[in-house]
């Protein structure tokens, strides 16, 4: 069997074993629970009767895996530079703000007003990505301390944009605060169309969101980027050995910077779905936590754009059963153990499988050198 | 518990009786889904959930309620599931769903909605409104009259304009009994950092300092961090003000009831059953409802007895409250 | 520098520090920059952070990077908080500790064993934390339970049936209650001191003095016992430590649980605070501990002084917003006396003319200091009232600060996040 | 062990049938060696041909397939190094095994800590160090950090470990490796004594004429089996070598000069100084300036060097290791600030950074390879590209030119001879000698102007190494500028046209390779002689 292929299956066998392990787990908490476990899976696959509660599932599900992956995504810039940015939390929060602001001060045509948008949040999410990131190059601060002061900096800031100079109008009664509303113009086109294609009804409101768009070309660009250029190499490069990556030319202080303001950008866009499709503005009631999230999906999905697409669109399906859990009468909490149980077996299945692998490896390496001949005594 | 609200425990959890989906002899199916924290909260949520049991039993209603995510963002999924399964009316719990109630609203026409603190927005939906500025105007005057030196306090866990309100109802009855009282502010934690509702060691900081100070009655609009406030108080030998429910019965350490002179009532029970009521009874949505201290729909409990010598100070404020002789302001 | 000569410089800067704060005060008129109320709740509030910080502590030192400690806390606390309400607060403390050890066990095994990352092992037991908690609450505390008839409900257990005691410095800080006098004189400096020893000695929960002694404890263990040497070894070179016959899985794996039993601990404490347990009641204290554990260089000492910081500044700007803006005038001062050693640097006499570092940036940076000590004072002058925004995000903004000015060489364990296997040595 | 009588009759260490197999390898096969007590028993072989691997199994560390180990007479059966500890082996093994930040005395006690009242003794400790020091001839200071210490210092510290615990029979794999001969001198006189002592030394090197010095005893080792068993009185280093690998002995010998009169890097006053770097103030003249950090007792790393190298010259700069070496060649890559002037070709590159230096023709064979030349966990065509990102194979340009960086790593494979199984592998799978040789073809690759070669040869075989040495011989002939810093005195001598002694930062003698001997290089290098300098 050729190697690449064994170690894929290997791989996919280890995940399998896993996920089966998680799901007896997760069954035996079931039971404690008084719940039948079989009905909490069925509740977990189950999207419903009708065609169209079929298709909200599947929205509610992809939904919450877009913000998840671009999430992820930017964790994992920085983790290829074994630079820990736990400030995802912050810099999205603080970028979705100022863009959702900007972004209805102004109208001009779809096209611009969106990318005007989008362009805002990466800007404020790269700028306050580059605070820790010229800390730990001019002072030498730890970026992972830096990062979690500055995410409780953002959280205040940001609600104190939404509350004073970036506040919207509101109807009487109405006790959120939001940002003022972008104009349609700024709304991102739903991606309905793909259900109607197939003859389905489409979604809810909000619908599929267009902005799964913008994180496939996000995920392909960020991928190309990473495996396919120079940047990439010297991420790489740097994130294995940073002492050869200094020798070799590569600029560490340039490389921490880009990497962390690139990771602070990505994590700008992580509030644009919800935002662009659905809420047109920030309030309060905007989902916090993506940043956190966005670390597991990362490691889960081993910080590459493809394993992150694969863990992101597991914590969505999985998130999608809160509703259809609570009524199969099963404590919704259990989706939270399963993926928190899902995370840990999936590495530990990838650590085996990788030392299987790598087992295999050399022994093939070993027999293409030639065994061991034993030698002549000559004395 | 709490984005939404500031709430504690509530006076009327029921005992569970039998499971939600029991079937319906009146062929009533009330659907609910709670704000983050969801049922069992022992606060703002159970409250809901009690009026949705009065529901069940006096109106054999089969009721299903909903717990959403606890980063909030599956609310108005909640919502489609429940009007999906048939379910009508929909009660959603709290202000965050106020959008997510107008837009499922416009998806199911034929479904009516009730959304609590939030205003009705749409032809098919019931904005269940509290006045707890007028619950906390009382509250406010009772802690002027009671505190002779004129020097009281307040304490939010979040400050967003919800629990705005309650300072600002606060703030304006003490200010009508002592025009030159003392009052210290103090909020836990930013709006959107809900922390703030939970956090009983920093609403003692906060109270602490009060007393400290000088105040002889803090009122706390801080969910669990109240606990703290209640701590402060009887370590300090002081008084405090509790909020949604009669904290008094709720709270069931017997050194902090002692302390809790009275509690701002918010009857999020009687507004979630009215509802139920006024739908079984044919109402229609698009307005609002307000449960002020006409309706007594807000108020002051009075376990312990230790407003009843001033009752009369306070009836007549109610009263200049309903008559429309004062506007109490919803903003500080 | 000899021991003794650091431990001096210690002392000094202490003293300094209690200076200024008191000048600052005394300015400013806010009494609540060294009131005892203040520091009693800045112990209140950096024990936790403490607690998690120690956590951290072990773990690292033996090479075990714990980005897990979150979740091993809110283990601890609705353990504690399960135990409490049905056999009290000591029962509460061995279940809170018990629970955040089992936390810490599954990490060791997962790193240790498994040789899984360290940050995803931590980020997975982060997920698991709330996820597990909140589960029981939702099966053992739900409506009709005889929890529920108690008071619990699904956020919240309840109260602990009996309470931790407090103590207090006798005649000092009770009874006649001496300090307190004192302080209440506001003299200058002298109240200062009082209000500070007072703080730290009226009232104080008998896990507090517990978790305060573990820092000396700590640093006993870890630097003058052989256990402590053969824990330290398995973070600097455990490959080293294996070829003398050191058992590093056995250590490490006794480190990780005992870091989780703190972390733990750290719960238990909140649960006192609270006298219950609160659903999220830990609020990313695990991670600020964690960030002082870093500021205070892997050591328990700077940790002290990070979870202090952090605590006074919380404490202080839940107490009092007005005494926040005082924070400039503290800056202020700061650099008035970095500029005054500056200047008293370049014109002491005998100081080769070239060496007196006169270069541009020199000029630059203590004209930039200037004009920084006056925008301060302005500040300090004008601002009367910052939004509450600004007041909440005090202690994060001086910790960045302080790590921002304090140019410290932060040197971790070497081995720490390594993945080490038994007999493949690098 | 207490019957020291009955110890001296029986073999020390009797190793039979010893198998070791690793996934894909036999380490060790069919492995006998039998050691005498009181005596230096050397063990000699190939890279990889399975010496370490055999002291680990005899340590405890790793457990034979097949075979027995008597120690002492007596069949012992070992699961860790405490067992072995516990019959009185211990090991200094190849690579240190020291934690840098904890001081002397920790890394000595650590694992057989004296105890007193539940806490460490340090004293108890300090003077057991200082006795042991005492009567060994090891002086160490025991309140010092081992990272403020030189590789002797470091050497002495592992043999202190082993003796602190009572060890009889001390295995020492490698321990010249990274020593000045006069090191060595000290060393081997350590373990005479020690030897005189009547403990037992199994001792490893691939330095030939070392094991003729100092064993009683020699076991070649190929292919993880013994192939001789030898007195050193009957052997010669030459045929030593060749029972190691069945080939010639290669030389490191330079024949005709090829020195040109064209300079390729000139280097003037090049300055670092320890705490921290500080730019020159203005309108000071350098030279002055370094006079007055002297003269004020600032210590330096680089104490103001100068030196040119021409095309097709090899600088060769003797020294040991921690005297400025990696300074200089960190000032001249700039991947660290110092004072004074580097050009190239004469270009003034002071202000350019390690990227355009490397663009503008210098090669780099570092010292460390896994710290500085590789990553082990990328393949080997990524290696390849790594400091060539900007030039072909794979740049210039945004996009990586995988294939074309594939197709030059094939050419390297084969042009180098780098035993691979295949382009793709990764690096950590080669062996330590065909790591070295990929470096070597990737920084010879790009026709460079100039190369820093630092210890291009450390830890290689004698095949690998006849093979570095061609290459460097053959580009210096086609006018290649070569700065060689070696810690091997032969290749240095050998490899050289121009020599340079480094002590304490500066250049303190220049030499002519052809009438220097090993022994007084080491003088000079060491300080003994001093002034003197060889025009
Ligand atoms: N832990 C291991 N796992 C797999 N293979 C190993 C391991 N250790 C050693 N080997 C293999 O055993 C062989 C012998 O290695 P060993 O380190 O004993 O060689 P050596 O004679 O000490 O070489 P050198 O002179 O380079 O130190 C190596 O070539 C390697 O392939
Ligand atoms: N722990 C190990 N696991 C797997 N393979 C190993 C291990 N240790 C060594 N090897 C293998 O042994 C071979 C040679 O290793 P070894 O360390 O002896 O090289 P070396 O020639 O001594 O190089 P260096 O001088 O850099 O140590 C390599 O092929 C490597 O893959
Ligand atoms: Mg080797
Ligand atoms: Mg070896």
């Amino acid at each position: 069997m050729p190697a690449g292929l064994y170690r894929a299956l290997l791989t996919v066998a280890g995940a399998a074993v896993a996920i089966v392990l998680a799901v007896v787990i997760s069954s035996v908490a079931i039971s404690a629970a008084g719940a039948s476990p079989l009905d909490a899976f069925a509740a977990l696959f189950n999207f419903g009767e009708t065609e169209r509660q079929v298709v909200n599932g599947i929205t509610t599900m992809v939904n919450r895996s877009v913000p998840l992956f671009i999430a992820g995504l930017a964790v994992a810039v920085g983790f290829r530079m074994n630079l820990f940015n736990i400030g995802v939390e912050g810099q999205y929060r603080l970028a979705a703000i100022c863009a959702a602001w900007v972004g209805a001060q102004f109208t001009a045509p779809p096209l611009i007003q969106i990318l005007v948008i989008i362009v805002v949040a990466a800007a404020v999410g790269g700028l306050y990505a580059l605070i820790p990131a010229v800390m730990k190059v001019t002072r030498g601060v730890n970026e992972v301390i830096a990062t979690i002061m500055l995410n409780y900096i953002a959280i205040n800031l940001a609600a104190f944009l939404v509350r004073g100079p970036f506040t919207g109008e509101r109807a009487a009664g109405q006790l959120t605060t939001s940002t003022p509303q972008i104009p349609e113009s700024g709304w991102f086109p739903n991606l309905n169309w793909i259900f109607e294609m197939f003859g389905m009804p489409a979604p809810r409101g909000g619908g599929l969101w267009g902005f799964l768009l913008v994180a496939v070309l996000l995920g392909v660009g960020l991928w190309l980027l990473l495996e396919r250029t120079r940047f990439g190499f010297d991420v790489k490069a740097s994130g294995l050995n940073a002492s050869a990556a200094l020798a070799s030319g590569v600029k560490p202080k340039k490389m921490v910077i880009s990497a962390m303001v690139l990771s602070g950008a990505i994590a700008g866009l992580i509030g644009l779905p919800e935002i662009l499709g659905d809420k047109h503005s920030f309030g309060s009631n905007f989902t916090p936590g993506l940043g956190f999230l966005g670390i597991a999906v990362a490691l889960l999905g081993r910080n590459k754009p493809g394993g992150i697409a694969i863990a992101a669109l597991l914590f969505g399906f999985l998130d999608r059963a809160q509703g259809p859990l609570q009524f199969a009468d099963v404590p919704p909490s259990v989706i939270t153990i399963m993926q928190g149980t899902i995370v840990l077996l999936v590495v530990i299945a990838n650590e085996v499988t990788r030392r299987i692998a790598l087992r295999r490896e050399e022994r093939r390496a070993a027999r293409h050198l030639g065994a061991n001949t034993p030698v002549e005594v000559t004395a | 518990g709490g984005s939404g609200n500031g709430g504690d425990t509530s006076a009327s959890t029921a005992s569970s009786g039998g499971t939600s989906s029991e079937a319906s002899k009146s062929g009533l199916k009330v659907g609910l889904a709670f704000d983050v924290g969801g049922r069992g909260d022992k606060s703002f949520n159970d409250a809901a959930y009690a009026g949705l049991e009065k529901a069940k039993s006096e109106l054999k209603a089969d009721i299903k309620e909903l717990s959403p995510a606890a980063d909030g963002s599956n609310r108005g999924e909640l919502l489609r599931q429940l009007a999906d399964a048939g379910y009508n009316p929909i009660i959603g719990v709290g202000f965050a769903y106020g959008e997510d109630i107008k837009k499922a609203a416009e998806e199911y026409p034929d479904i009516q909605f009730a959304v609590v603190d939030s205003a009705s927005n749409a032809p098919n939906v019931t904005g269940l409104l509290f006045a707890e500025e007028q619950g906390s105007y009382l509250a406010g005057v009772a802690a002027a009259t009671k505190a002779k030196s004129g020097h009281v306090g307040f304490v939010g866990g979040v400050e967003n304009d919800l629990i705005k309100k309650f300072e600002a109802g606060f703030v304006a009855g003490v200010k009508s009994v002592k025009a030159d009282a003392k009052i210290d502010v103090k909020y836990l934690t930013p709006d959107g950092d809900f922390s703030g509702f939970k956090a009983p060691d920093k609403g003692k900081v906060a109270a602490e300092k009060m007393f400290q100070d000088g105040a002889e009655i803090v009122y706390h609009a801080a969910g669990d961090s109240g606990l703290g406030v209640f701590q402060a108080a009887a370590a300090a030998g002081k008084k405090a003000i509790g909020v949604d429910s009669d904290q008094r019965q709720t709270v069931k350490e017997a050194d902090l009831q002692s302390v809790i002179m009275t509690s701002m009532l918010k009857r999020v029970d009687v507004a979630v059953f009215e509802f139920v009521k006024a739908f079984q009874g044919g109402a229609k949505g698009g307005s609002n409802t307000v449960y002020d201290l006409k309706v007594d729909g807000v108020g002051l409990s009075t376990t312990g007895g230790e407003i009843d010598d001033i009752k009369d100070k306070l009836d007549a404020a109610k009263k200049d409250i309903v008559d429309g002789k004062i506007t109490v302001p919803a903003k500080p | 520098m000899t021991r003794v000569g650091k431990y001096h410089l210690a002392l000094i800067g202490a003293a300094v520090l209690i200076l200024m704060l008191s000048l600052v005060r005394t300015l400013s008129g806010q009494n609540d920059i060294t009131s005892s109320g203040t520091f009693s709740a800045a112990l209140l509030l950096a024990v936790p952070i403490g607690l998690a910080g120690l956590g951290g502590l072990w773990a690292e030192r033996a090479g075990v990077t714990n980005i897990g400690l979150e979740g091993m806390m809110v283990l601890g606390t609705w353990f504690a908080g399960w135990a409490g309400y049905q056999w009290g607060f000591m029962a509460a403390l061995v279940a809170g500790l018990v629970a955040g050890a089992v936390g810490g066990l599954l990490h060791a095994v997962a790193t240790v064993s498994f040789g899984v990352d360290h940050i995803i092992s931590g980020v997975a037991i982060n997920l698991l934390g709330p996820g597990i908690t909140r589960f029981l609450s939702e099966v053992l505390y739900k409506e009709g339970t005889g929890a529920a008839a108690r008071g619990a409900g699904i956020t919240t257990s309840p109260a602990l049936s009996s309470q931790a005691p407090e103590v207090s410095l006798p005649l000092l800080s009770t009874g006649p209650d001496w300090l307190g006098s004192l302080e209440n004189t506001h003299v200058f400096l002298l109240s200062d001191v009082a209000g500070i020893l007072r703080g730290l000695t009226h009232e104080v929960n008998i896990l507090v003095i517990l978790a305060v002694l573990m820092l000396p404890l700590t640093f006993f263990v870890l630097w003058h016992t052989a256990f402590g040497l053969r824990l330290r070894s398995a973070g600097e070179n455990p490959w080293a430590a294996e070829s003398l016959g050191v058992n590093v899985y056995l250590i490490k794996y006794v480190a990780v649980v005992i870091s989780g039993a703190f972390a733990g601990l750290g719960g238990v404490f909140l649960v006192f605070v609270s006298t219950k347990y609160v659903e999220g009641q830990t609020a990313g204290r695990g991670f600020i501990g964690l960030a002082a554990m870093i500021f205070g260089n892997w050591r328990p000492g700077g940790l002290a002084a990070g979870a202090a910081l952090f605590g006074y500044a919380d404490g202080l700007q839940l107490r009092s917003s007005g005494a926040v803006t005082s924070f400039f005038l503290f800056g202020a001062l700061l650099l008035v006396l970095y500029v005054a050693a500056r200047l008293r640097g370049m014109l002491a006499p005998g100081r080769p003319a070239e060496l007196a570092a006169r270069t541009a940036k020199d000029y630059t940076t203590l004209a930039a200091s200037a004009v920084g000590a006056a925008i301060l004072v302005w500040l300090w002058l004008t601002v009367d009232k910052l939004p509450n925004e600004f007041v909440f995000i005090t202690p994060h903004v001086l910790t960045l600060l302080v790590l921002l000015v304090a140019s410290q060489r932060l040197r971790m364990p070497t081995a720490d996040g390594v993945r080490y296997r038994r007999g493949e040595q690098h | 062990m207490s019957s020291d009588t009955l110890a001296a009759a029986r073999p020390a260490v009797e190793l039979e049938g010893i198998t070791k197999r690793f996934p894909g390898v036999v380490a060790n096969r069919d492995i006998r060696i039998t050691v005498e007590p009181g005596t230096v028993h050397a063990i000699v072989g190939e890279n990889g041909a399975g010496k370490s691997t055999l002291m680990k199994i005899l340590y405890g560390m790793q457990r034979p397939d097949e075979g027995t180990i008597r120690v002492n007479g007596e069949a012992v059966s070992f699961r860790t190094p405490s067992d072995a500890i516990a019959v009185g082996i211990g090991m200094v093994h190849q690579h240190f095994m020291l934690a840098d930040n904890f001081t002397v005395l920790e890394n000595i006690v650590l694992g057989a800590e004296p105890k007193k009242a539940g806490r460490l003794d340090f004293e108890a400790a300090r003077a057991r160090i200082r006795e042991l020091g005492g009567s060994h001839g090891l002086h160490v200071d025991p309140d010092r950090l081992v990272e403020d210490l030189g590789v002797g210092d470091r050497q002495r510290v592992e043999i202190l470990k082993v003796l602190y615990r009572g060890a009889r029979i001390l295995i020492l794999d490698e321990p010249t490796a990274v020593l000045v001969p006069q090191e060595v001198e000290e060393l081997f006189d350590n373990l005479r004594r020690l030897k005189a002592d009547g403990l037992t030394v199994i001792f490893i090197s691939h330095k030939l004429d070392e094991v003729l010095s100092i064993a009683d005893a020699i076991t070649v080792i190929r292919r993880g089996t013994t192939v001789a068993s030898v007195n050193p009185q009957d052997v010669t280093a030459r045929q030593l070598a060749e029972l190691m690998v069945g080939s010639e002995l290669p030389t490191p010998e330079t024949r005709e000069s090829t020195v040109t009169e064209h300079v390729a890097l000139s280097v003037s006053h090049l300055t670092i100084e320890a705490d921290g770097h500080r730019p020159l103030p203005k309108g000071v003249d350098l030279p002055a300036y370094v006079d007055k950090l002297r003269s004020e007792g600032r210590r330096l790393l680089l104490d103001d060097v100068s030196f040119e190298i021409h095309r097709g010259e090899i600088l060769g700069i003797a020294g040991v290791e921690g005297n400025g070496q990696s300074e200089l060649i960190e000032a001249i890559m700039g991947t660290r600030p110092s004072l004074g002037r580097v050009e190239l070709d004469g270009a003034d590159i002071s202000a350019w950074s390690t990227l355009k230096r490397r663009e503008s023709g210098i090669g780099y064979i570092p010292e460390d390879r896994h710290r500085q030349g590789l990553l082990l966990e990328a393949s080997l065509w990524e290696n390849r590209v790594l400091g060539h990102q900007t030039r072909p194979p794979a740049g210039p340009g945004f996009w990586l030119r995988r294939r074309a960086a594939k197709a030059d790593t094939r050419r390297i494979v084969e042009e180098y001879d780098v035993r691979t199984p295949s382009v793709e592998t990764l690096a950590l799978a080669l062996s330590g000698g065909n790591q070295q040789k990929l470096i070597v073809g990737r920084e010879m690759s790009g026709e460079p102007t100039f190369l820093i070669a630092a210890h291009p040869t450390r830890g290689v075989d004698v095949g690998a190494q006849a093979a570095i040495w061609d290459h460097l011989r053959n580009a210096r002939a086609a006018g290649l500028a070569v700065l060689l810093i070696s810690a091997d005195l032969d290749e240095l001598i050998g490899l050289s046209d121009t020599l340079h002694v480094m002590y304490r930062g500066r250049l303190v003698a220049k030499l002519d390779p052809s009438d220097v001997t090993p022994q007084r290089l080491g003088g000079y290098m060491t300080g003994a002689i001093t002034g003197a300098e060889e025009k």
